[in-house]
């Protein structure tokens, strides 16, 4: 068993390194200074307060997406929507900050709910449907992700604003930016929205770890039909993972609207935040103390790989590439694994 | 037309006086949105502005001048700073979607110089360069009019917006100016991406008799292209126009021997980078500015390089408008509002 | 304006929008019909257009007009290999067949910007000089009524999609080797038992996944976006999913649903042109396709359910 | 020495378990050959072995004498051995021809040659007495219908080495006796058959020989006709076995189970239950004794709440329960080991002691305001297998990783330590060895010793009999007859079944 333990964290470990060092050869055969590409990349991500605040803030939202696709993962589902839930998070948080004036402890407090309630209702969807009428979830969230980009972006311009291509930017008493979050990392955007990240990624292994809801989520994933034998409600079940998974989105989406940002603005295309919180999930083996390393090896990637054009010439698209092997890589730990008992029967 | 330009014109002259001083004391970097440098538009344009100006002082990428690209929205910010950071003297922020980025960083950086195309940020260490595009506009409109046969021309827009609309605008003025009775069906995207999309309302606005059509779409304009190209290779005697935007977009309309590109509408970014770099490199930064380039200043034009379409008849013809607009007889519509109202005098 | 005058504005647009969809989801319904999820026809999509446009315009010159049936066949070939990347990982490494997917997406996207760049400079490629036209079809066109809506101004590789379905039935329906490959999807041991390489079987299949994602991506940009760069492919491999699922795992289910999202899109777009509907806001029209999608899963098409072993490594021996 | 087939001396081992250690098998022309042992001894390993679907580590096979390396299953089919697998190898949504045909397709240009495939499935079924319907789908057809697919999958591929891997677990006894007809045709055409089975009569009755293996080491081979029962029990068990078990007489109480006029439909909306009336009272076991298909799951679904019942009432302790929802059927005191124990009775992918608290987990002391208590969840589970004896390396193992009858002893000890009032047993023994078999028979009786209310539902008449203080007889939805064992025999039992009508009359006399 402790064997187990040690290659459950040996694998990520050693598929990141193979990753790393595949990134390397490929920058090698490209006539590249692997070495520079790689400090430019750490320097773009961890070099200075600055950019150590501004990969926590890219980290701040990859928490939040990792944990609804892992948390629907957990329960059996498959939502490849968290990237709508995203967006009518950040659409609803922006609502909230832009058209109330309220005290601070209310008024953030409130957008950040109502963002999550928004993801919520657009994770409702895909969810009654599964339980009720057993469409497939994945059809309905990809096209709910339509759906909400399209809609945010009519409803930014002719609801939120006098036909811009941005909303207004919210009150202050609504943001999560913090002066002295910004000043500590010399004007990152880094945001107190890490501390909501955190807090949610506690709150998913409670709920699934250790609270009888999480045991009825994840018995329903498992085996419907033993849990319906087991008394439990298999259709509200199945609502309810949706609905909790499209909450986190709903946040991530809150994160950028109060922290980052600040407001929303009319989008051609999707955020990429949902679709990164799959990987992000999957690189997490869906648990939450998982989602929030993935969070930050992805994060810490994309903020440094901007430097690698400017500092090592280096295109960033590597970093792409680099962020694919290593994902292969985790997903084929078998392989992995048989190597290693391989190497360890070989030492004996 | 405003008066930023007329100073600028002067500006070139200047800065190649100072060039051989100037090199390491004043550096310039821009920052380009999603589209990326090399988006055959007007990031491509800036760049190319910017290197002209390196160039001129003897500049190396990365050493005076250097760019800095977004992969997305949240990008845009990180990059501002890590240039500023690294110590340039002046950061373009190329596209009205970084005008957010612009004003945070003008206040977090108040000893720096900013410059934001395509939008204005009021700030005292900003200048803004924006591009009358419905001048522009207005004389692809014209040249739309006299070469159509059906009496029928297309606008596709990217999104419903401000900017897009003062394309929009310009472009029915144009036309109707040349002849009232002059239908323009018009159609936005919805967004900058979709080629499909383009394509699809290409289809249609084709198959609906338009002959001639303008579209201020991006990407998206590429499915126009795609369909007018098309309906070209099956029928090469159809009389079929594209009217590109932001560059000359000749070389997107060629099919074998012919050419469905009748002009375009150029914005010259890379001359207003250039100039306005030239601006700070001597110390005249317009900081607080917003800086207006159009015809009379050659930062708008419009492109005549498919000689074959683009008739004599018709360059002349838009001669006699840009004339016209230069000389204030004609004062261009930016809104629907303005449209309206500039239709009913005609 | 008429009926038949608004189904032949519709069909033709619907027609070659359809078209890669079409070949992608095909090529999902191979892939999991064999027991393997294909998350991945994203990223063979991408990797189909990439190869598709540079051969383009590497050979354009040599080959003349018949550059592009070259190219769609060159991104076939080399999607198929490199959707050997999933098969490997999903088939011999057991790898979670949806990160796998995952990966593969990453992987096209990043190599294809990438490679764009160091063999153009840029991050777009040029237009094709050699795109595909839409022509006539000779005598088909010349039927009354019909004949405008389905045979006039389309393109050839349109029909190609459709007859590859049917061929796509007949194999999976017809023959030794569709039976087979079902069975795997479906009870792996009971192939297996039955002298069925299972590994063989998914092999071909996740292979044919990424011809047929190469062909669909290459499809759509040598009659759509006639160049190759990150906004190329935008969530139509995800779409084409969409479309295997809503098809039910079946090709000519996955035909229908494509050639159902082709003209919910056409419609959406051209109708702003109609004037029935010209006074709908145009947030209506954009989401049209996708809410009558949901609605229809909702209403009638219901219940789908994947192939039984779809998305499990198939080990020797485990039950 | 004409042996067809010999496995000498092999060795199989898993990671962690040596599951076949120095075992020898000999097969003769034209035998029966059983092989036994208990749940988990490694008789289906050996056989997958022999099949090529597993590799051993030591030891070697010979076919007709020649040494051969089996590979894969198709090594094994061109050597004419074919093996009818413990779970079904067959693919449901395909026909019974399809699954005949599948990997050896008869064909003519690239196309399946369905029609000619039908003919020559048609012409084998005829040949040996193997009834299918070579149009229907396996997802349509009964379990006995199934089976008779594998067989005729061995036999298309030409067959003469057949190995039948506990072939009547599943089978009503109709249809057993069918299938060991079947076998002696197929030992007439010259093929020579390995038969795993727990029920040691059926060794008894068909078999020439018997290997038996033990925690998968070989304890030998022997004659049938020179054995009994009980010494191939204690043989393979290692102990002495009982098999009548021991009860005293009932002593029936308050009624627990009343059930009026009930009708239930299927999924299919078919009505399979068509007014019945059943009555169970506290401190005796009911038996349900019928053939399969005659409203049995569906009345155990109407009555635990998973189906609803369209007419009729269900009654508990004079409480009615009629239509309540599974966990307020379970809360007013009913148990149930559910017939399919992967499908209902566990969620696999759990660990052992969580399944263990799969009704209870919301209740104190597992969960207190919605947060679980992980001790007492584990400390429940370590006490239930001790007394249990569930056999697992830890409460924390998957409860995929144990065996079937591992499986089922945790789930009894989960639904008997409820203590619910009525506790319906749907095939408790299914599959099981005779010593596990023991066991919950045993516990069984102790529950109604204990005063709950039994329901016992199950194919085997040796059960039913043995079992249970009354014997329900369904038929075609309906109970048709009210029987004590002492008063009956499986003759009469199976033509009551049947639903034969003038012993309905005969025995309905025997009602109370
Ligand atoms: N796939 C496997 N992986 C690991 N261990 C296995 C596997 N299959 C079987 N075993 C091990 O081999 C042993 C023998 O299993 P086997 O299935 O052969 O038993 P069996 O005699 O057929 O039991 P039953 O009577 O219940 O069918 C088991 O105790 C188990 O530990
Ligand atoms: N995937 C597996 N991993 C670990 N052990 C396994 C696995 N599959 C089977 N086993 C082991 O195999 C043994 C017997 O398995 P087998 O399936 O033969 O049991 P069984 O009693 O016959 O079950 P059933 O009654 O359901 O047929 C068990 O003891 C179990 O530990
Ligand atoms: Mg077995
Ligand atoms: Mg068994």
């Amino acid at each position: 068993m402790t064997s187990n333990k040690m290659f459950n964290l040996l694998v990520p470990i050693i598929s990141v390194i193979i990753g790393l060092l595949s990134g390397a050869i490929i920058m090698l055969a490209f006539g590249y200074n692997p070495i520079e590409g790689y400090a430019a990349l750490w320097e773009g991500a961890f070099g200075d307060m600055y950019f150590v605040g501004e990969t926590i803030r890219q980290v701040t939202p990859y928490i939040l997406t990792g944990l609804a696709v892992a948390f629907a993962f957990r329960t059996g589902l498959f939502n490849i929507g968290a990237e709508g839930q995203v967006i009518v998070g950040w659409l609803a948080a922006i609502w909230v900050g832009i058209s109330f004036d309220a005290p601070m402890y209310i008024h953030l407090p409130l957008a950040v709910i109502v963002a999550a309630l928004a993801g919520a209702i657009w994770g409702f969807i895909p969810g009654l449907l599964k339980a009720r009428l057993g469409v497939h979830e994945v059809i309905v969230t990809i096209m709910l992700n339509y759906v909400a980009l399209y809609s945010s972006n009519a409803l930014i311009r002719s609801v939120l604003s006098d036909n811009q291509d941005k909303t207004e930017k919210i009150a202050a008493t609504a943001s999560l930016s913090s002066e002295w979050l910004q000043n500590l990392t010399f004007f990152s955007r880094m945001h107190y929205g890490i501390l909501i990240a955190v807090f949610a990624a506690v709150l998913m292994w409670f709920i699934i770890e250790r609270t009888s809801i999480g045991y009825e989520l994840k018995s329903v994933g498992f085996n419907q039909h033993a849990s319906k034998y087991a008394g439990m409600n298999v259709s509200r079940n199945i609502i309810l993972a949706m609905v909790i998974s499209g909450a986190f989105a709903g946040l991530a989406g809150a994160m950028e609207g109060l922290g980052t940002y600040g407001n929303m603005s009319v989008s051609s295309g999707f955020t990429n935040l949902g679709f990164d919180g799959i990987a992000v999930a999957l690189l997490g083996a869906n648990t939450a103390i998982g989602v929030i390393l993935a969070a930050f090896l992805f994060g810490a990637l994309k903020v440094g790989a901007l430097n690698m054009p400017t500092e090592a010439g280096v295109p960033n698209e590597l970093v792409d590439i680099i962020i694919a092997l290593i994902i292969f890589f985790v997903a084929s730990s078998y392989i992995i694994r048989w190597v290693l008992l391989r190497f360890k029967k070989g030492e004996k | 037309a405003c008066g930023g330009g007329e100073e600028t014109s002067g500006g070139e002259s200047n800065g190649e006086g100072s060039s051989d001083e100037g090199s390491a004391d004043y550096t310039v970097a821009m920052v380009t949105d999603e589209g990326g440098v090399d988006d055959k538009s007007f990031n491509q344009s800036a760049w190319e502005g910017l290197k002209a100006w390196g160039d001129e002082h003897s500049l190396s990428k990365g050493a005076g001048f250097d760019y800095a690209q977004s992969e997305d929205e949240s990008d845009y910010l990180p990059n501002m700073t890590r240039l500023v950071r690294n110590d340039y003297d002046l950061v373009f922020g190329i596209g009205f979607l970084l005008e957010d980025a612009i004003k945070e960083i003008s206040e977090q950086n108040p000893d720096n110089d900013f410059a934001i195309v395509d939008t204005v940020v009021e700030a005292p260490n900003v200048a803004s360069i924006t591009f009358a595009e419905h001048e522009g506009s207005f004389l692809t409109g014209v040249a739309a009019a006299m070469k159509t046969n059906t009496d029928k021309l297309g606008f596709v827009g990217g999104v419903d917006s401000e900017l897009i609309n003062k394309f929009e605008a310009g472009f029915v003025a144009g036309a109707k100016s040349v002849n009232p009775d002059i239908e323009v069906d018009i159609q936005y995207v919805g967004n900058f991406s979709s080629a499909a999309d383009g394509k699809l309302i290409a289809t249609r606005m084709y198959n609906d008799g338009a002959d001639i059509i303008y579209h201020s779409a991006g990407a998206a304009g590429n499915g126009v292209f795609a369909q007018a190209k098309d309906l070209k290779q099956k029928d090469p005697d159809r009389e079929i126009y594209v009217i590109g935007v932001d560059r000359d977009q000749y070389e997107e309309g060629a099919i074998g021997d012919h050419n469905v590109t009748l002009t375009s509408m150029v914005k010259r970014v890379d001359t207003a980078v250039q100039e306005v770099s030239n601006l700070g490199l001597n110390g005249e930064f317009p900081g607080g500015e917003v800086l207006v380039f159009g015809l009379q200043d050659e930062g708008i034009g419009i492109a005549d390089t498919n000689t074959e379409a683009y008739t004599e008849e018709i360059a002349s013809a838009v001669q006699e408008w840009r004339d016209k607009i230069t000389n204030g007889d004609v004062k261009v519509p930016q809104t629907r509002d303005e449209l309206k109202a500039f239709e009913e005098e005609l | 304006m008429g009926f038949i005058e608004l189904l032949a504005q519709v069909i033709p647009p619907a027609l070659f929008f359809s078209a890669p969809l079409i070949f992608t989801a095909l090529g999902g319904v191979f892939s999991e019909r064999s027991g393997v999820v294909n998350i991945g026809l994203e990223g063979l999509m991408v990797m189909g257009a990439f190869v598709g446009i540079v051969f383009n315009l590497t050979f354009a010159d040599v080959l003349g007009p018949w550059t592009p049936w070259v190219s769609i066949l060159v991104a076939m070939v080399v999607s198929a290999i490199f959707s050997v990347i999933h098969a490997v990982a999903a088939v011999s490494f057991r790898a979670d067949q949806v990160v796998s997917g995952v990966a593969i997406n990453f992987l096209a996207l990043g190599l294809g910007i990438f490679l764009t760049k160091q063999w153009y400079g840029k991050g777009q490629t040029d237009m094709v000089s050699q795109p595909f036209y839409t022509t006539d079809i000779s005598l088909l066109s010349d039927i009354p009524v019909i004949g405008p809506i389905f045979f006039e101004g389309v393109y050839v590789i349109s029909y190609v999609s459709i007859l590859l379905a049917l061929l796509s039935w007949y194999i999976m329906y017809k023959t030794p080797f569709g039976l087979r490959l079902r069975a795997v999807g479906e009870h792996p041991m009971a192939a297996d038992t039955n002298g069925i390489s299972v590994t063989k079987m998914r092999y071909v299949a996740v292979i044919i996944s990424g011809a047929f994602g190469g062909l669909g991506g290459s499809v759509f940009a040598l009659t759509i976006a006639l160049n190759f760069s990150h906004a190329t492919i935008v969530g139509q491999g995800f779409m084409a999913l969409a479309a295997v699922i809503f098809g039910k795992w079946h090709p000519l289910g996955a035909m229908g649903a494509a050639l159902f999202f082709g003209f919910a899109q056409s419609l959406s777009v051209i109708g702003a042109g109609i004037p029935l509907l010209e006074d709908v806001p145009q947030v209506f029209l954009l989401i049209a396709p996708y809410v009558l999608t949901i609605l229809a899963l909702a209403g009638f098409i219901g219940r789908s359910v994947a192939p039984r072993a779809n998305g499990e490594p198939y080990i020797k021996g485990s039950r | 020495m004409d042996y067809v087939v010999e496995m000498l001396h092999i060795r199989k081992e898993f990671p962690g378990i040596i599951a076949n250690d120095d075992i020898t098998i000999q097969l003769k022309k034209g035998e029966i050959h059983a092989l036994l042992g208990e749940n988990g001894a490694g008789k289906s390993t050996l056989m997958n072995v022999l099949f090529g679907l597993y590799q051993p580590e030591k030891g070697e096979i010979k076919v007709k004498g020649k040494k051969v390396n089996m590979t894969d299953p198709n090594v094994a089919n061109d050597y004419g051995i074919g093996m009818v697998h413990q779970h079904f190898m067959l693919v449901e949504p395909f026909t019974v021809t399809q699954n005949i045909i599948l990997g050896a397709e008869p064909t003519s240009m690239g196309k399946i040659d369905l029609r000619k495939a039908e003919k020559e499935v048609q012409e084998l079924s005829n040949k040996y007495g193997l009834k299918v319907d070579a149009r229907a789908k396996i997802q349509d057809i009964s379990v006995g219908m199934q089976q008779r697919v594998e067989i005729l999958k061995t036999l298309y591929r030409g067959a003469e080495v057949l190995i039948f891997d506990e072939p009547t677990a599943v089978l009503t006894p109709q249809e057993i006796t069918e299938l060991m007809q079947i076998m002696e045709s197929l030992i007439a055409e010259g093929k020579s058959i390995i038969l795993i089975t727990h029920k040691l009569k059926e060794i008894m009755q068909v078999c020439d020989r018997c290997t038996v293996i033990r925690k998968g080491k070989g304890i030998g081979t022997v004659n049938v006709e020179n054995t009994s029962v009980d010494e191939l029990a204690s043989l393979m068990v290692g102990r002495d076995v009982s098999f009548k078990t021991k009860k005293s007489p009932a002593h029936p109480k308050e009624t627990v189970l009343k059930i009026e006029n009930l009708h239930v439909k299927d999924s299919r909306k078919v009505e399979m239950v068509k007014g019945l009336d059943l009555e169970v009272r506290a401190g005796e076991i009911v038996g349900i004794a019928g053939v399969d298909g005659n409203g049995q799951s569906e009345l155990i679904e109407a009555i635990t709440g998973l189906k609803k019942s369209q007419k009729g009432s269900i009654t508990l302790n004079d409480k009615n329960i009629t239509n309540l929802s599974p966990r307020k059927v379970t809360e007013n005191g009913v148990g149930h080991i559910p017939q399919d124990r992967h499908k209902f009775g566990l969620v696999l992918d759990f660990p052992i002691g969580e399944n263990i608290v799969l009704q209870t987990y919301y209740q104190k002391p597992y969960s207190k305001y919605k947060v679980l208590n992980y001790q007492e969840i584990y400390a429940k589970a370590e006490k239930l297998i001790k007394e249990y004896d569930v056999r697992t390396p830890s409460v924390y193992t998957k409860a995929r990783a144990l065996s079937g009858g591992n499986q089922q002893k945790a789930i009894i000890s989960r639904e008997v330590d409820r203590s619910p009032d009525l506790l319906i047993a749907a095939q408790p023994t299914r599959g099981l060895d005779v010593g596990a078999i023991e066991f919950i028979h045993q516990k069984l009786i102790e529950e109604r010793d204990k005063g709950r209310a039994i329901l016992l539902v199950s194919f085997e008449l040796d059960e039913i009999l043995d079992v249970s203080d009354r014997i329900a007889v369904i038929f075609d939805g309906k109970i048709v007859a009210d029987v004590k064992p002492e008063n009956t025999n499986e003759q009469k039992l199976g033509l009551l079944m049947a639903g034969s009508a003038e012993e309905k009359v005969g025995v309905t006399d025997d009602l109370e």
